[in-house]
């Protein structure tokens, strides 16, 4: 938030703080022992899941509550061209997030034409009807037993490596998406999420605009979840699922409304309890309810928030004025 | 001494971080749902698996070491299963990986056993597909699967007669597979057997009312339900009152931790399969199990997946000590000729499939004087030999997994 | 065959009705889509495993006293989660109150998990409630007879508040028009607080039929809300009536389905729901 | 000044025969007519209840009509949807100022060029570079480059009341629709705003159409004035025909005064 009031360098990117983080997330994959990187792994490509569901949430005033859709569809779709139709591996890459988009558009016009809870509704119905057919399509889809074996898990690389493919990939989207968000076409979202009767009163109508949103976001949700596809060399309906549809809208709540960063600061803290809290405190999801019950009574801006205050602490220019 | 001292300490914080490089004995990777869906079914396994690896190990261990067992939580989850394991091989180094409980983290487990190399023995999830569709050197079923199931349920459904069948499977692959082989084997032993009608509740349906009214006004001589926990559970619950068990047969999986929890409500007179009723194993060697396991947790009964947990521990030491190390070519060869004296009573397995000839027990409820719970009487033993399905169908299923 | 299975079909409608009645009360009155009723209705069959047998169990009395009780106790915990947090995020944006439901669904989970483990409970029926009345080849089993009356007897309460009462009035005004209720001179918090405890009692009941009726674990909460999503939005947000004709429906469409589309009743139910939100969303537009 | 192509000046700038808009039993407007001439700044008064937003809700397609006719430079509005109505080069703000509140004054400023520009879509973050200093000009003449860098939910009132006029005027409408620009500011403030608004609408040759309750704006800044009773038509005139108006003194001054 903190980042968007400043003057000078709302509309550009920190290229020190990108690199920075860059260099030392690939370090950090390099020095670790397996478990670390797989986990860092994870951080990164939910981060990038989150940051595109964070797009229709903070952003186009959408809320979807079928996002893990895209997400899994981009793991079948690379699955099951190569599997099922004999495609190269790059094309099958090529692949799932495409099928994602594809789903995207398809299911996206139909809910834009309704608004607030009832497009929510009817992005949980999509939902369920694409479970449900991913789930019972035996022949096709693989059932509840998945297809795997159709890419070599992490391409065959160490941890390592493959951890720094997919920094890279993540930090591109992640990269593209801010800059959509800033460009002309991200205003116009943001105006319609924000305030749709003012922006149609402008001449931008809801419906194209937040059409637009949702494939944008279901086409980097389909990267994230053909990235995991590869991860793990597999796919099962679970990455469909409602699970992971609940994981994404936590994370993206965790990290702070109306930020850039929510899926980011999301993705690593809730990882984070999942990977290492987990080991100690089986009950490591009422940890984060209680966290999600505080950030509603005391920080609305989540961990975002928290993160920019420190931010402005540190450089020293806190203003009365801020929250 | 100083520099032994310094060396010392490296080696304890490498040991620390990456996991220690053994010397003797075994180590084992445990991968299954301790939290998650499979977290009711399989903290039995693990009690047993615990029980097991404490008598071999007080017995002298294998291979001149001790057993480690490393538990992972794959939350019954297949993504977290596959990171697991990749870091049980990755970091721990383990020899030997077990556990799996549900079929989608069994197959998210099994290419990654393949890619590496290390034996992975399953012992709790039935799927078929790890061992056959997808086999490999690696991995081995150490239970019944579900086409062995299937034909076990079509031998005691002709040996009892029944013609008129309603199957009601759980959609999904374990349910659908089953009630396949079962139709296709009980066509071959009584052609005179018809499948009424094929009812297919979804998964985690509980209200199943709709689904015994269809069924029962077929009028069938038998149901064929193939289902588990809360869907058994609901199905006996919710029967009663339409008079299921008197106006037809039933016959569903019943494993132990479904009677534990229903208690009286589960009536007399339902035709149950299990893959470990503990009740039903007369040997010593059983029943010395069930009195040390009930000593060491209050009085609790082992589950089904605490026998199977407990029979994979001592197949794999008997393995690994013929042997003679934990090469994982060695240890097939060894297994490959091996018979063990199982609480299931004689078992072997066979190459072809690494497919250990398990037996299905069949039985009917009663209520017992001797457990808070009903179990089954007039079990009946259906040894793995006679289920196990030919070469042939093997490799057809083989073939056409390869295709895609 | 047919009758028998519309019948029953019916009989599992009025059973989502209960389920649903308590989503869609505080929905019409508050815009609040209360994520965490699955939970409050998981909350009321482990309350009910947990209280049936200190309440002179094995009686048809004692099993609905201890029910009853358990309604009450899931009401408690309704009106505290309300009280204490819900409250606080009326004036903010809706994704607030998202959120706080999403926090009390993990935390449910969690605490359901701590308390009762993660195996299956059940509790078991008393006998005079087991059986079943015959009609010709026809089962009507009492306990679902019992589960009918009860989910009518909340309907025709429901009806009788919202038409007679002071009480009802209010809240007709605020399912209208949320400003109404402050201009008819009444406290805003009090209709909401109120609403809230009763839907959440509502689904502490009914949660506490299905412990005797089926097989009870902590994944509970996750299968429910979804079924209470779909009979609330077939029936249109906020609409008591609706609800009541999208629960018979969805009963029959599954009893119906399973005969003629066995693998697809469920996305023929979701399918159904999705035409439903476009359609009425087209008739909107019409106005 | 660049004008959209839709400007026809041979007609008028608004023509509203008969219009009709019901909620359900209650009529508000009932048979509205109503010529606007190009250039002509005109105030539309009456009392609560008259049907004057709801007038300006149907202008802006806002609201679709359950009868009559509306033109704008000649074109016959239907059923169009508000964008599309924008697009005819009709402007309007609202009753409760509506703005982009999360957005800072100047982004809320940069979107209101960037939809002037008839776009939505577009990748090129240049082109907002572009629009920024045209932006930040527009902010001076309203006055708001003080708290540019704020988001709007920080500022005040009446700033936000400047700021959505402002941005209205970057679409660069050709017709402007006010409802109660002055609602709810302080009274130095509110004469500041008519001056800007007048200033403006005269300099870029705007139609005006204006509701507002604050009488003395209304005659100081109107060239006619329609008054609006019941859902109709009341009374039409010049500030001084209108105040002179026995009927409209009885039924509206007379009233508040």
């Amino acid at each position: 938030m903190a980042a968007e009031r400043r003057r000078g360098d709302a509309w550009s990117i920190d290229w020190r703080l990108v690199a920075v983080a860059f260099v030392v997330v690939a370090v950090a994959l390099h020095l670790s022992p397996p478990l670390v990187a797989f986990a860092i792994i994870e951080v990164l490509i939910f981060a990038l899941y989150a940051s595109a569901l964070n797009l229709l949430l903070s952003y186009s005033g959408m809320v979807s509550f079928g996002h893990a859709v895209y997400f899994g569809l981009g793991a079948y779709g690379l699955a099951i061209t190569i599997a099922k139709f004999g495609w190269p591996i790059w094309a099958g890459i090529v692949a799932g997030p495409l099928v994602s988009a594809f789903f995207g558009l398809v299911y996206g016009a139909l809910c834009v034409q309704l608004t607030a809870i009832y497009a929510a509704m009817l992005t949980l119905a999509c939902a369920e009807i694409t479970f449900a057919v991913v789930f019972q399509w035996f022949d096709f889809t693989g059932g509840d037993s998945g297809i795997s074996g159709h890419v070599p898990a992490m391409l065959g690389l160490s941890p390592a490596w493959f951890g720094i493919v997919v920094l890279v990939v993540v930090t591109l989207c992640i990269l593209a998406l801010w800059r959509v968000v800033h460009a002309p076409l991200g205003l116009t979202i943001r105006a319609v999420g924000e305030n749709p009767v003012r922006a149609a009163a402008m001449g931008h109508g809801r419906k194209r605009v937040q059409l637009a949103a949702f494939v944008i976001s279901a086409f980097l949700s389909g990267v994230a979840g053909t990235l995991y596809g590869i991860f793990h060399g597999n796919v099962f309906p679970e990455y469909v699922g409602v699970l992971f549809t609940i994981d994404g809208l936590v994370m993206v709540l965790l990290g702070g409304l109306y930020s850039f960063g929510a899926g980011i600061y999301g993705a690593i803290v809730y990882k984070l309890l999942d990977n290492v809290m987990a080991h100690y405190f089986e009950y490591w999801q009422l940890v984060i309810g209680v966290i999600l019950v505080l950030v509603v009574l005391v920080s609305p801006a989540g961990i975002a928030g928290l993160v920019a205050r420190v931010v402005e602490l540190v450089r020293g220019r806190v203003r009365g004025s801020e929250t | 001494m100083k520099k032994a001292i310094r060396n010392g300490a490296v080696f304890a914080a490498t040991a620390l971080l990456l996991g220690s490089a053994h010397a003797a004995g075994v180590k084992i990777g445990y991968v299954g749902g301790i939290s998650g869906a499979c977290g009711g079914l399989t903290h039995s396994a693990r009690k047993a698996m615990e029980i097991a690896q404490e008598e071999i190990n007080s017995a002298g261990g294998v291979l001149g070491g001790p057993i480690e067992i490393i538990w992972r939580d794959s939350k019954t989850k297949p993504d977290e299963g596959a990171k697991q394991t990749r870091d049980l091989i990755l970091s721990e180094e383990v020899d030997l990986l077990t556990g799996v409980c549900s079929s989608s983290v069994f197959m998210a487990i099994n290419p990654i056993a393949k890619q590496y190399e290390v034996p992975l023995f399953s012992a709790i999830s039935g799927t078929h597909k790890a061992t056959i569709d997808f086999g490999h050197p690696f991995v081995v079923q150490t239970q019944p699967h579900t086409l062995m199931e299937g034909k076990a349920l079509a031998e005691y459904v002709a040996r009892k007669g029944w013609n008129n069948i309603v199957t009601m499977g759980l959609d999904y692959e374990w349910g659908r597979t089953t009630v396949k082989v079962f139709t296709e084997e009980l066509a071959k032993l009584n052609p005179d057997a018809k499948i009424a009608r094929q009812l297919w509740p979804r998964i985690g349906e509980t209200n199943l009312t709709s689904y015994i009214t269809a069924a029962l006004a077929d009028k069938p001589d038998l149901i064929m339900a193939v289902m588990f926990g809360s869907g058994t559970n609901s199905l006996i619950k919710q029967g009663k009152a339409y008079g299921l068990l008197q106006r037809t047969e039933l016959l569903t999986f019943l494993s132990t931790e479904s009677y534990m929890s229903l208690g009286k409500d589960v009536p007399d007179g339902v035709h149950g399969w299990a893959r470990g009723p503990f009740y039903a194993l007369t040997t010593d060697a059983a029943k010395a199990f069930v009195a040390k396991y009930r000593a060491a947790h209050d009085g609790e009964y082992p589950n089904d997946w605490g026998i199977l947990g407990y029979d994979v521990m001592y197949i794999i030491a008997g393995a690994l000590e013929k042997a003679g190390s934990t090469d994982p070519a060695a240890l097939r060869e060894a297994l490959g000729g091996m018979t063990f004296d199982t609480l299931r009573g004689e078992m072997g397995m066979r190459t072809i499939d690494n497919t250990f000839n398990a037996p299905s027990f069949i039985g009917v409820t009663k209520m017992s004087d001797e457990y808070p719970f009903p179990v089954m009487t007039d079990v009946n033993v259906i040894p793995g030999d006679v289920t196990l399905p030919d070469e042939a169908t093997v490799n057809a299923l083989r073939e056409a997994a390869a295709k895609g | 065959m047919l009758i028998v299975q519309i019948l029953q079909g019916l009989m599992e409608g009025v059973f989502l009705f209960l389920i649903a009645s308590g989503l869609t009360l505080i929905f019409g009155v508050s815009r609040i889509v209360n994520f965490a009723h699955g939970s409050f209705y998981m909350l009321g069959a482990f309350f009910t495993y947990q209280v049936h047998p200190w309440i002179a169990a094995g009686t048809p009395g004692g099993f609905f006293t201890s029910i009853l009780v358990c309604g009450v106790l899931v009401a408690v915990v309704g009106l505290a989660f309300e009280f204490f947090f819900l409250r606080r995020v009326y004036h903010a944006e809706e994704l607030m109150q998202l959120v706080l439901t999403l926090a009390a669904v993990l935390i449910i989970r969690d605490l359901t998990k701590f308390f009762w483990g993660l195996d299956d409970v059940t509790v078991a029926l008393p006998d005079d409630l087991s059986g079943a009345v015959i009609i010709g080849d026809m089962f009507l089993p009492t306990y679902q007879l019992a589960m009918v009356t009860v989910g009518v007897l909340v309907l025709v309460a429901l009806w009788a508040v919202l038409k007679f009462t002071r009480a009802g009035i209010v809240l007709r005004a605020a399912t209208d028009d949320r400003g109404m209720v402050a201009l008819l001179g009444i406290n805003q918090a009090h209709v909401f607080t109120a609403v809230f405890t009763v839907g959440s009692f509502l689904a502490g009941i009914a949660g506490g039929f299905a412990a005797a009726f089926e097989s009870v674990n902590y994944l509970l909460d996750a299968r429910v809300i979804v079924l209470a999503f779909i009979v609330v939005v077939i029936g249109g947000l906020g609409s008591l009536y609706g609800a009541l004709f999208a629960a018979l429906g969805v009963g029959v469409v599954k009893s119906l389905g399973l005969l003629w589309a066995p693998r697809l009743s469920m996305v023929i139910i979701f399918l159904l729901m999705a035409v439903v939100l476009l359609f009425r969303s087209l008739r909107r537009t019409g106005e | 000044m660049n004008a959209p192509a839709t400007r026809n000046d041979g007609a008028a700038a608004l023509e509203v025969r008969g219009l009709v808009k019901r909620f359900g039993q209650f009529v508000a407007l009932d048979g509205v007519d109503l010529t606007v001439a190009p250039r002509e700044i005109r105030a539309v008064i009456g009392p609560n209840g008259a049907g004057k937003t709801t007038l300006i809700n149907v202008l802006g397609g806002q609201l679709v009509a359950d009868g009559g006719s509306v033109e704008v430079h000649g074109r016959r509005l239907g059923r169009q949807h508000p964008h599309q109505v924008a697009k005819l080069g009709v402007g309007r703000t609202f009753q409760i100022s509506s703005t982009f509140r999360r957005m800072t004054v100047l982004d809320n400023m940069l979107y209101a060029h960037h939809a002037g520009e008839r776009r939505w879509f577009g990748l090129d973050s240049s082109r907002l570079r572009r629009l920024r200093d045209p932006a930040l000009a527009d902010l001076e003449t309203i006055g708001l480059t003080h708290c540019a860098d704020q988001v709007v939910d920080d500022v005040s009132h009446g700033d936000r009341k400047r700021l959505e006029f402002g941005m209205v005027l970057a679409t660069r409408p050709t017709l402007l629709l006010l409802d109660e620009p002055t609602a709810g500011m302080g009274l130095g403030e509110r004469q500041e705003l008519i001056d800007l608004v007048l200033a403006v609408a005269r300099e870029r040759g705007l139609t005006l159409v204006f509701v507002e309750h604050d009488i003395d704006a209304v005659f100081r800044a109107a060239g006619s004035i329609t008054v609006m009773a019941l859902g109709r038509v009341f009374a039409e005139g010049t500030p001084d025909e209108i105040a002179s108006n026995a009927d409209v003194q009885e039924i509206y001054l007379g009233g508040r005064r």
